[in-house]
């Protein structure tokens, strides 16, 4: 059940160019945060920053109580975050949002399609789907050379494709294009990213299974604002915080 | 100490309830805390039929405060009747419901089904909603269409009907009157000032609709003051609300006439913040002198001593 | 970068400027820099007589904002040609100077005696103060009236006028419209809000006025709301302002439509604002893929490519 | 010349209840500041605090460039600035106002009376008097007993008599029930404190030759905006950032 949480700073790094890395650490229990979710992140004391910042589950370590969270610092918000000291706490609402449902879906092969900051949540369901011995191909875009992370820590779980939008590392171009150089195999896919990735992602494999993650501006995070819809293709909408980040392809309309 | 507060139609336990739009149909906030604690729920606004609203990006965070252009998003009426009401209906604590149109007719439809739902304690009338090209806040800037729509609205049910108020008007105090005049049980004031936010990297407005609502502890000195001028000239239940946070804030609001109060964004900030305002009342009106609540309501204004309460 | 524009009868080497009433006449600043940085400078408002304005307290702080309920306070309209002005004038920077009055034979009068003084390159009229109970803001929230001042004062003077708007209004695009069809060669937006703070332990509003105009960062995107609605509905030349504290402040009102900005409130914060911000804004607008500032006025509307100087 | 300057915090205590002495170390001179002045300190960082606060300058260190305030933390500043550490910065404009015209007064004895928080510019003076060897005679007026401070030092400087509103401390009563019964021996006056008490001070010593020292709410403390006025008694009026603090007795009307 969602909750409200003082996580404790364990470890702060900088993993590429403006992007960060920190493990959170938790008095309680984590083993409810399933891959796909995020915590919802106060920034600041006071009034100074009203809403919260969504940021995913990029990995979380049950044992020890401990999340990580891989972000950029785009904005005030997200810098403040990547200023703050091992020891800090970080209040959050956790965990948000429905999950990828690997539970359900029988599958032998799982593709992974990731842009950017929506790289880090296909993580902890990587780990997840290869545990339960599923083979997993991640494609991974960045922008250049020094955005990419986490190349290795995919590839420890599988074959990994990059793509840069310059070429320089990896493939050049998007990931839609070295998806039609590799053409790998797969049953069902699993994609977060920009929306303009998402859309070509989702018409380039219309014809297949998958989920899509979205990402939208969000007021409360818990899904009573309606700040952050979708229209669905059932003629309603979903909210995304709540409903979603995590959609079947097919139920949300991308614009 | 007694935080109870009697509003017409509404017996209160405590004078704090959520806002509404920033606070769905309550359900979500019940995962954070029994929803019995609050004094009130002001739900979604409800329209006749299910509306999607705007394009998003429809919020944005501007310094100690936020835009929002929802658009009025709701299932419609009689979905939130069906599915929405009854599992808050089961805690025991008043519901008022939002109504909202794009014309009288509809504002009366609306009314009509809502005013004679057996678990809406009162209709909030929301004729201040800036974000919706039709209706919404023309009706809360003209005095003459204001009357109409109240009493109109007033006339589709026995509830009482709270008019919610636009600030972004010349004359606050003109709009209160016309729908004192019109029946208004009571109002509720202010709905968010029309603000807008450009992104310089996008050169567009950050919000697909441009323009937004703006709330928060921005708008607060306005609303403190919007709710003191109507105060002098009326004699007519104030909820307040507009940049609340802290129990302070509550008793700066009922200092300056307001009877009940509600807490908008805030609840974004921090889920919990309506139960920590109510638990922390009691001592913050101790600490400024005042024996219950009821006893602070419009002492802002000298030589006040009106119990403005009707019920 | 160049940093240059122009505006009817005002050309700035920058569009920073302090705004009225925020800057005195202007030697106060001069201890900290020199003056001849700034792009103009607004003086504080004449009146045909000194003014004692209103008791004290006059200021409040709010979460990000000021109250003020200065009244106008001022030494009279020839003391301020006599003794403010000439020492001000020694520096090679406009000087803008703001007419307020009480009735429109007021406005007339100082306007008239303003107008006429050499040293001053344009006026500023107010038709917006918040904080005086005979004139200022009526002529600001009644579209005829301010058509009928601004014509009467454009009448008193060849200088060109800048008609400061109140943003204490229903539907600022009227009265823009209607000042712009009196003759007003620009605009001055906005003034502040009027907003209230009330003192818990006294029980009584902060301000001996009771209510004082809301400025500071709190009104920014009421601000920007008005300007890019007024520009989207007028070819005027607008001085944008309110709770500009930075460089991208002043890009983000240049991209809403303004032509050149004030900072009010921020001087208090930081005498060294105005400077500072001067300073910043070549590798602001470089930043945002801009090469001069005549470069970015209008460009938060889409397909915007007017250039709106007039000079 | 009036500056922005970051002063130091070399020393931070508490001195009574709620009271709090701060010392400042400048990295100029501070020759130029005379008793009476106040220095305009900003409080926080970015728009948090848009507003200055006036605060009175205790004692000055020239040698080592040091300024002394002392004050009640009865807000959000104040309370704020008696948490900050010793090596913490203070942005203050400075010297603000008009300083004790002691240079151009001839001059035997003085009384300096004072009451709360009004005590602390007196100080100063009290220093600056005694150096050019006019005897000094002190009322200080304060709450109550947990509020006293300042005895001490001001009993190095000349004869010293307290009172408390209750009684707790030294004599019962206000600051002109003590000169009442002291009946102190003086050229001149000067004094600091709530408004009531310089008006009931100004009114007891009517026929003496005095200086008083004003508070007001101030927007910008250097003279530009005129929130600090005070009708004069010519029919016009001072701001007091500016024209004061420090105003002979007979040229404003206090209300
Ligand atoms: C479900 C979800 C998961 C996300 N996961 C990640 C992640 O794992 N790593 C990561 O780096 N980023 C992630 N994001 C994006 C992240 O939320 C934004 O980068 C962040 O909110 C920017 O905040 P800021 O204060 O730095 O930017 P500012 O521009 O200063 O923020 C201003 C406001 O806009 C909002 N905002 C700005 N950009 C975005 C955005 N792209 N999405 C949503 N809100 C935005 C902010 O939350 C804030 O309310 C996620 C977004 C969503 C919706
Ligand atoms: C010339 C002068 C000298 C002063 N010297 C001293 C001194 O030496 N020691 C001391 O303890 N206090 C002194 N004061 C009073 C001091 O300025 C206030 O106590 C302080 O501003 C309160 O700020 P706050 O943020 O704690 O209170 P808040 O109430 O949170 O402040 C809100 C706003 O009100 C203003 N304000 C509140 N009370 C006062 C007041 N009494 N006078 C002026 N502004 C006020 C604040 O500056 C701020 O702008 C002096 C005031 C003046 C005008
Ligand atoms: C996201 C959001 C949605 C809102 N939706 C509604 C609404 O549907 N009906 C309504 O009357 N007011 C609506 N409001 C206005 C609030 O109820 C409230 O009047 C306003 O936000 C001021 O209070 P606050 O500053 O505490 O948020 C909404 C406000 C926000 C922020
Ligand atoms: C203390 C104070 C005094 C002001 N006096 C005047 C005035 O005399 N004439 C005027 O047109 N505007 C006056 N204003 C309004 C400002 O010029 C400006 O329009 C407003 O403060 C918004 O800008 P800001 O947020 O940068 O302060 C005053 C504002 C303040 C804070
Ligand atoms: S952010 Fe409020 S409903 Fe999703
Ligand atoms: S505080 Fe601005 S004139 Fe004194």
């Amino acid at each position: 059940m969602i909750r409200k949480d003082m996580l404790s700073i364990k470890k702060l790094e900088t993993i590429a160019k403006d992007t960060f890395l920190i493990v959170l650490a938790s008095n309680i229990s984590v083993d409810d945060v399933a891959p796909g979710q995020f915590i919802h992140i106060r920034i600041g004391q006071g009034n100074a920053h009203l809403l919260r910042r969504p940021i995913s589950i990029a990995d979380v370590d049950q044992a020890n109580q401990l999340l990580t969270i891989i972000f950029k610092s785009v904005g005030e918000g997200t810098t403040q975050l990547s200023k703050q000291k091992v020891g800090d706490q970080v209040d959050a609402l956790l965990p948000c949002g429905t999950a990828y449902p690997i539970a359900g879906l029988t599958m032998h092969s799982a593709l992974l399609i990731g842009g950017g900051i929506g790289v880090p949540p296909l993580y902890y369901l990587a780990k997840q789907l290869v545990a339960k011995g599923i083979k997993v191909t991640a494609i991974l875009g960045f922008q250049n050379k020094e955005h990419v992370f986490y190349e290795q820590e995919f590839q420890a779980l599988g074959d990994v494709y990059i793509a840069t939008n310059d070429g320089s590392y990896g493939y050049q171009g998007f990931v839609t294009d070295v998806y039609q150089q590799v053409q790998p195999d797969f049953d069902c896919y699993f994609s977060c990213g920009p929306t303009a990735m998402l859309k070509s992602v989702t018409s380039t494999l219309e014809d297949k299974q998958g989920y899509i993650s979205l990402e939208e501006r969000m007021g409360c995070g818990v899904g009573a604002c309606f700040a952050c819809v979708v229209p669905s293709h059932d003629g309603g909408y979903r909210k995304i915080c709540q409903q979603g980040p995590v959609f079947p392809a097919k139920e949300v309309a991308l614009s | 100490m007694n935080l109870s507060v009697s509003l017409p139609g509404l017996s209160l336990k405590n004078p704090v309830m959520p806002a509404s739009g920033c606070f769905g149909f309550g359900m979500e906030y019940s995962k954070f805390y029994d929803l019995e604690q609050l004094g009130a729920i002001i739900i979604k606004a409800a329209t006749e039929e299910m509306r999607y609203g705007n394009a998003t990006p429809r919020v944005a965070e501007t310094t100690v405060g936020m835009l929002n252009a929802i658009g009025l998003q709701n299932p419609g009426v009689l979905n939130i009747i069906e599915k929405e009401v009854p599992p808050l209906a089961a805690y025991n604590t008043p519901i008022i419901a939002n109504v909202a149109g794009s014309t009288i007719e509809e504002y009366e439809l609306v009314a009509e089904k809502l005013g004679n739902t057996e678990q809406i304690a009162a209709l909030e009338l929301n004729i201040s909603c800036p974000n919706v090209k039709e209706g919404g806040v023309q009706f809360g800037t003209d005095p003459d269409l204001a009357y109409e729509v109240t009493k109109r609205v007033k006339a589709q049910s026995s509830v009482p009907v709270y008019v919610k108020l636009s600030p972004n008007v010349t004359d606050i105090v003109t709009i209160a009157k016309a729908v004192a005049a019109a029946g208004a049980d009571g109002l509720s004031m202010i709905n968010t000032l029309t603000g807008m936010q450009i992104n310089l990297q996008s050169r567009r407005p950050i919000l697909a609709n441009q323009v937004g609502g703006l709330s928060g502890p921005t708008i607060k000195p306005i609303a403190i003051r919007m709710i003191y001028q109507v105060r002098e000239a009326l004699d007519i239940p104030i909820i307040g609300m507009g940049g609340i946070t802290c129990a302070e804030d509550v008793l700066e609001f009922l200092l300056a006439g307001a009877n009940a109060v509600a807490v908008g964004t805030a609840n974004f900030t921090n889920p919990f913040i309506c139960p920590e305002i109510i638990t922390a009342l009691p001592d913050t009106l101790a600490k400024y002198g005042f024996n219950s609540l009821q006893d602070a309501i419009g002492k802002g204004h000298a030589h006040e001593t009106t119990n403005l309460s009707r019920a």
